[in-house]
């Protein structure tokens, strides 16, 4: 699905990415996890094509991405600003769906389902500036699955709400990928969320920013908010990233041995798990 | 778009015999020296000869030029100074088809307030007179008169006011003296005491020919019926303006927004019956005299022969 | 080098665009449409033919043109101020905006036709008049958008403001003057063509110098060719000041520029 | 109620700005014969209410504008639009358009009516060149300022530059287009009185000129006033259509003032 | 130093607060948690005068808010609306601080100084959209922090950064606290955090919200990021939150007989910790 090689970006003389390779396979959930301001928007954006990047190669599909790739959604870590003020919830969230066709009654019904599966049943006839930041956070996420891109690419999803409505979000985000398939890229500061949603967590150096870890979550399915979180894989994988979290943010080189052992970056990622 | 076709191309009018053009759109100049037009009008003497006339307002004929050449205007009272700007210019060749005022006492003049320390045409040495355009009539009979009085056009500064605003401007002191026409010679001793200080036509430009309705030279060659009719609908009307006084004060009011009280009051010129050259030659030279033309414009070439 | 090279290749249609004129106007042979070229010779000979002591301008240029573009340049600048300290003035305060809005709109729908000769009896005729038209005429555009600019500045940028405490005096010039700069710069740069508008709007009534009275003689006389002069060389004016505008505004919206780009 | 409140206030400055003019007329401070007493214009402003030969001349100018005004419009935003979304477009066109906007439409003028037969449509196309830069400026500047993740959005969505020019850049620069509108109808106006003054025709300038030259600066006055009525009554009209139409952007903007 | 009487709020038709009430003592941290837009931010405004409450009371230091109260800084949640495109960082920064008096220098020692303790040493000259999101955040912390206002409101305040640097945030707070003995309201959505950096935690309901748990947390000063949180206590307190607010989402109506027992509202509000 996505294969990114040696990918670098440099905003004038600084260097946000210094090489970033990653390879994910249909269907899978990887979460980044990194320091703040090491790169993960950076490397989003990339592979969303609304950023060249200054080296290296990112393919979608098999496709060199150029501009934007077909079929992909995006929810931005500034989701207030990604909301079209003149527009309400609901036809915020219907307007990607244009692209898919079908008439404006049935646009409305696909909006109005997913607006109620992130909690906002409510909020469809108002106008985003009448919500409150996390409700704007979720307007944004069901805008995106409303779409039902086969490659959904998620800046901070979850940041803004209360820890209730975050673990359904994080169930949602699960339940849509078991159901349409798609291929998602989460990135997320909780590291419990990573291990909790992902299939592969992998972690960025600071920046210029590398793949300093890339590891294989084996939970049981289907993942269970309290289950999953006693599990002693779990327990055991949140340490792992966690240790190498604060071993970056620590100023160890990115290419540390540790790491390195436990990112094996080069190796073809895992097949995924079919919906 | 642009073009020199007419409006209505010749066909044989009920009334007219055989013109080769009957719907004229004339561009007129809201002053008493339209008022035969509309005298004509209003007599009947155009549908008489087969002419349907339309008017439009029009304040100089410079503006509208591309109008009078592309043919959306075929005939319109001018001055004769700007008839003969124009053919200096070179860019039309017009003729005049019919005389409207001749110059008569009071008619134009320039007015200095009551108190003004102007007394006599002399004493205008390094002021600025207000005139209503630059380079025409009033430059040049202005000068003429200084010329009398032994100054040359640059003693003085001719400024660009409408006639309209001369009057306040008078008041207001930004201008020592103007060169104003009648309705506002009148309004200017009316309502500032103002004196009269040089009659502009008299002397070396006394009887001056001022305006009259014109065409291009093309125009009177191509229609050349509908130019006699029309020349003999404004020559009857011209008639009445000369010898009768109370059919100008009850026209005038129609067509200008001068008030009747206004209107029966005034200076008027003399509403003349021909076209003589020999006049018309003395705007010329005057003209060129004064440098607003470049070149010597024989007066003969300026005139449409009149009909009978 | 590379960077002039490149800069003057944009003016690529500045040559399309004279030969495509030159052609139809030799085509059509109308009399109100001289060809550029003879456009250009005279503009030369009336404007620029003079003594290399005088930067070659003749007597002419020194007497209309000079003038001209000092009232030009006092007039727009005079404007500029005062109708963005209105505008910023009006934008903030909802009461001085419900007052002054009648009027504003009421006046800057006036024709400065009509109003010059009302003005001319308050100053006099020759430059304080020229100056007059031209602040009159040129600061509608400039207050309207800056009052638009200062009143819908980002809430959130007011409300970081009064928390902070930031005094009004720093509010009005740190803030709300940058919020609303990308708006006051639309209104400038449509104020600096309007200016040499004014400025030959103005030449019109009670002048006896500049382009403007140039113009107005040229046209009674119906010289064409002349009448074109005044016309080129007002888009040469437009052209250059505009190219000097645009270099200032760069300079003071370097944020905006980075602000707003996307890849 | 507001709005009442707002209109109120706009009615007391009106009638702030009438008392001292007549105060100063009356105290001598300012010649009344140079500059009219506030209700000698009125009133003669009042009387041409019942002139019918006004009212339609009125009607000429402003069918005039508004066709001009739109017309205007359906030039200029596009122009503006494809100018400030393709870089090259805008570098390409920028000295033409920086050459033609400040060539006053009054020496335009013998040219327009050269090229149009009729008075009219000459009068109608200079309305156009004129206002047009207004707009195109201020379409110009409005879609500079469009926020580039709200364009990012719907790229990412995989929509075009076609879809994302008028799915976002427009609606969002909107609220800075119109403002462009409200300058370029009086601008409109402007042009086509101006226009009627030298080069007659029909419409207010005409009626204007007609007045001047009976010496009727009264009368030349109260038109004068009316022209700025009308204006004021446009705008007016345009703003209450404008917040009607972005109440989006005012609740955005900290519109009242703190 | 703060008196919230029965205050209530409507944004035309919706009732967003339904009566809060709630005292904070001089130099106390009050984190305030609830589910996702059931008035938070709106409380914060009220408090911080930047919105007209449609009925009660709000006392800063005493005397009723009608403007904003002098000596206060918000960290608001729409952070990045909240700083200056068109001045750096250092300026966005240093702005507030005229107020505080001292000249440039001293200002921009103070700035630099503040933007170092939040991890960002080498952005003062950057400006704010060449930030990451994270970044940016921590950037309005370090304004407010700088300005040593002594209310602080802050609204989500480490939303947008890593775990590490968001431990590493609370503790300044903490630290910055106790150094100048401000007094804080800090609305978070992490039930760890609040109990974390809280001497009170304050649980609202959903809209229209009241207070319906305001629980003293009385863990053994100064904390320690592994120390406090492996402290039986803090482990209660947290499960004790988590079943407040979870209580809330499941749609217990306000004032539930349980959690009004939990929420001595009326009370006046215990003795802050002195600085
Ligand atoms: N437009 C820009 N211009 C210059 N530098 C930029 C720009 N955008 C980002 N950067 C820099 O690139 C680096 C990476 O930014 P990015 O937004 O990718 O970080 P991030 O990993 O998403 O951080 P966070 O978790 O805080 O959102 C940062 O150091 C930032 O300062
Ligand atoms: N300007 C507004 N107009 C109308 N309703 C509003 C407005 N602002 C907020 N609301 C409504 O008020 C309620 C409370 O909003 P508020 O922003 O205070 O929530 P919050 O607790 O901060 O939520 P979050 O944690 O998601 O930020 C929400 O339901 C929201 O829809
Ligand atoms: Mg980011
Ligand atoms: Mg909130």
């Amino acid at each position: 699905m996505l294969e990114i090689s040696d990918l670098t970006h440099s905003y004038g003389a600084y260097q946000a990415l210094g090489g970033v390779n990653l390879t994910v396979a249909e269907g899978e959930l990887v979460c980044v996890v990194g320091p703040s301001g090491c790169g993960k928007s950076t490397l989003l954006r990339s592979i969303g094509g609304l950023l060249r990047p200054t080296g290296g190669r990112v393919l979608v599909q098999g496709r060199p991405v150029e501009k934007v790739p077909d079929d992909l959604a995006i929810v931005f870590q500034d989701y207030s600003r990604s909301l079209f003020p003149w527009m309400t919830v609901a036809d915020n969230v219907s307007l990607p769906l244009r692209r898919r066709g079908g008439d404006r009654r049935s646009r409305a019904a696909a909006a109005v389902e997913a607006l109620e599966q992130v909690g906002l049943p409510a909020a469809a006839g108002k106008y985003p500036w009448e919500l409150s930041g996390g409700m704007q956070q979720r307007v944004a996420i069901a805008r995106a699955l409303a779409y039902k891109p086969a490659l959904m690419l998620m800046d901070e999803p979850f940041g803004s709400v209360d820890a209730q409505t975050r673990e359904d979000l994080e169930d949602l985000v699960l339940q849509v990928r078991r159901s349409s398939g798609m291929t998602i890229v989460l990135i997320t500061h909780d590291i419990d969320e990573s291990v909790y949603v992902g299939d592969r967590v992998v972690v960025l150096s600071k920046s210029p920013a590398t793949v300093v870890g890339d590891l294989r979550v084996e939970l049981p399915e289907p993942r269970d908010q309290i289950a999953t979180r006693e599990h002693p894989d779990f327990v055991h994988l949140r340490a792992e990233v966690g240790r190498l979290v604060r071993g970056m943010r620590s100023g160890e080189p990115a290419a540390a041995p540790e790491a390195e052992a436990a990112s094996p970056e080069q190796e073809p990622a895992p097949a995924a798990p079919k919906a | 778009a642009c073009g020199s076709s007419g409006t209505d191309e010749a066909k044989p009018a009920a009334g007219g015999a055989g013109l080769e053009k009957t719907k004229l759109n004339i561009g007129v100049v809201p002053v008493p020296s339209s008022a035969p037009l509309f005298i004509a009008k209003e007599k009947g003497f155009f549908k008489a000869e087969g002419l349907e006339i339309s008017t439009e307002t029009i304040q100089a004929p410079q503006p509208v030029m591309p109008k009078i050449l592309n043919g959306g205007i075929d005939a319109f009272l001018t001055s004769y100074v700007s008839l003969i700007t124009i053919t200096d210019s070179g860019m039309a060749k017009l003729k005049m088809l019919a005389e409207s005022q001749q110059g008569a006492p009071g008619v134009n003049g320039v007015v200095v307030t009551k108190d003004s320390p102007i007394k006599e045409p002399k004493d205008l040495k390094g002021k600025k007179i207000a005139v209503n355009t630059v380079k025409a009539l009033g430059e040049v009979t202005v000068s003429a008169q200084l010329k009398i009085h032994g100054l040359a056009p640059s003693d003085v500064t001719f400024v660009p006011v409408p006639f309209a605003d001369q009057l306040t401007q008078l008041k207001a002191g930004t201008v020592d003296a103007a060169w104003l026409t009648e309705p506002y010679i009148s309004a200017a001793q009316k309502d500032l005491g103002a004196r009269l200080l040089i009659d502009t036509l008299s002397g070396p430009t006394e009887n001056l020919p001022l305006d009259g309705w014109a065409t291009t030279a093309d125009w009177i060659t191509k229609y050349p019926k509908t130019a006699a009719a029309f020349q003999r609908a404004i020559g009857k009307a011209q008639q009445i303006a000369a010898t009768d006084r109370q059919e100008l004060n009850k026209v005038i009011p129609t067509f200008t927004q001068i008030p009747a009280e206004a209107a029966s009051t005034m200076a008027i010129g003399t509403f003349s019956t021909s076209l003589n050259a020999t006049r018309i030659q003395r705007v010329a030279d005057l003209l060129n005299e004064f440098q607003i033309t470049k070149n010597k414009i024989d007066a003969t070439t300026l005139v449409a022969a009149p009909s009978q | 080098m590379k960077t002039i090279v490149s800069r003057i290749a944009w003016l690529w249609i500045l040559p399309v665009v004279l030969v495509a004129w030159e052609v139809s106007t030799r085509a059509a042979q109308a009399v109100y449409f001289p060809p550029p070229s003879v456009i250009l010779a005279r503009l030369h000979e009336l404007w620029f033919s003079g003594p290399a002591a005088h930067v070659f301008l003749t007597d002419e240029a020194a007497h209309h043109l000079l003038p001209s573009l000092g009232r030009l340049v006092v007039g727009w600048a005079g404007a500029c101020l005062v109708a963005i300290a209105a505008g910023v003035a009006l934008g903030r305060s909802a009461v001085l905006c419900d007052v002054f809005s009648p009027l504003i709109h009421f006046f800057r729908s006036v024709p400065p036709p009509l109003l010059i000769p009302i003005f001319m009896t308050m100053t006099g005729i020759g430059t304080p008049l020229q100056l007059t038209a031209i602040v009159f005429g040129v600061s509608w555009p400039v207050l309207l958008n800056s009052l638009d600019g200062a009143r819908y500045v980002d809430r959130q940028y007011l409300e970081t403001c009064e928390v902070f405490g930031i005094s009004r005096f720093r509010r009005l010039t740190r803030v709300i003057l940058p919020a609303a700069s990308p708006k006051i710069f639309a209104g400038l740069r449509i104020s600096v063509a309007l200016a040499l508008i004014m400025m030959i709007l103005s030449e019109f009534i009670g002048s006896t110098e500049g382009i403007g009275y140039r113009m107005l003689v040229a046209q009674s006389e119906l010289d064409v060719p002349t009448m074109w002069t005044a016309i080129v060389l007002l888009g040469i004016l437009g052209f250059v000041l505009n190219a000097a505008f645009l270099r200032f505004e760069r300079h003071v919206l370097t944020w905006h520029r980075g602000a707003r780009k996307t890849d | 109620m507001t709005n009442a409140r707002r209109t109120l206030r706009g009615v007391l400055g009106v009638a702030g700005f009438l008392l001292v003019m007549e105060a100063l007329g009356r105290t001598g401070i300012i010649d009344p014969y140079l500059i009219p007493l506030a209700s000698t214009i009125l009133t003669g402003a009042a009387r041409l209410l019942a002139n019918g030969e006004f009212l339609s001349q009125v009607g000429v100018t402003l069918s005039s504008c508004a066709i001009g005004l739109l017309l205007a419009a359906a030039v200029a935003v596009p122009l503006g639009t494809a100018m400030g979304t393709v870089p090259a477009v805008e570098r390409s066109l920028r000295p033409l358009v920086e050459f033609l906007r400040p060539i006053p439409s009054l020496a335009l003028l013998p040219l327009a009516m050269f090229l149009f037969l009729s008075g009219e449509q000459g009068k109608i196309a200079l309305i156009v060149y004129t206002s047009c830069w207004p707009l195109l400026i201020n379409t110009l500047y409005g879609l500079r300022d469009v926020d580039p993740l709200a364009k990012e959005t719907l790229r990412s969505f995989g929509f075009g530059s076609y879809d994302v020019v008028r799915l976002v850049s427009l609606p969002s620069a909107a609220p800075f287009i119109t403002t462009g509108v409200r300058i370029a109808a009086s601008v409109a106006l402007i042009v086509a009185v101006s226009v009627e003054l030298v080069a007659g025709g029909d419409g207010i300038g005409v009626f204007v000129t007609q007045a001047a030259s009976g010496n009727r600066r009264d009368v030349v006055l109260a038109a004068t006033l009316w022209t700025g009525i009308i204006g004021l009554l446009v705008n007016s009209l345009l703003a209450k259509a404008e917040s009607r139409l972005f109440r989006w952007h005012r609740a955005r903007a900290g519109e009242e003032a703190l």
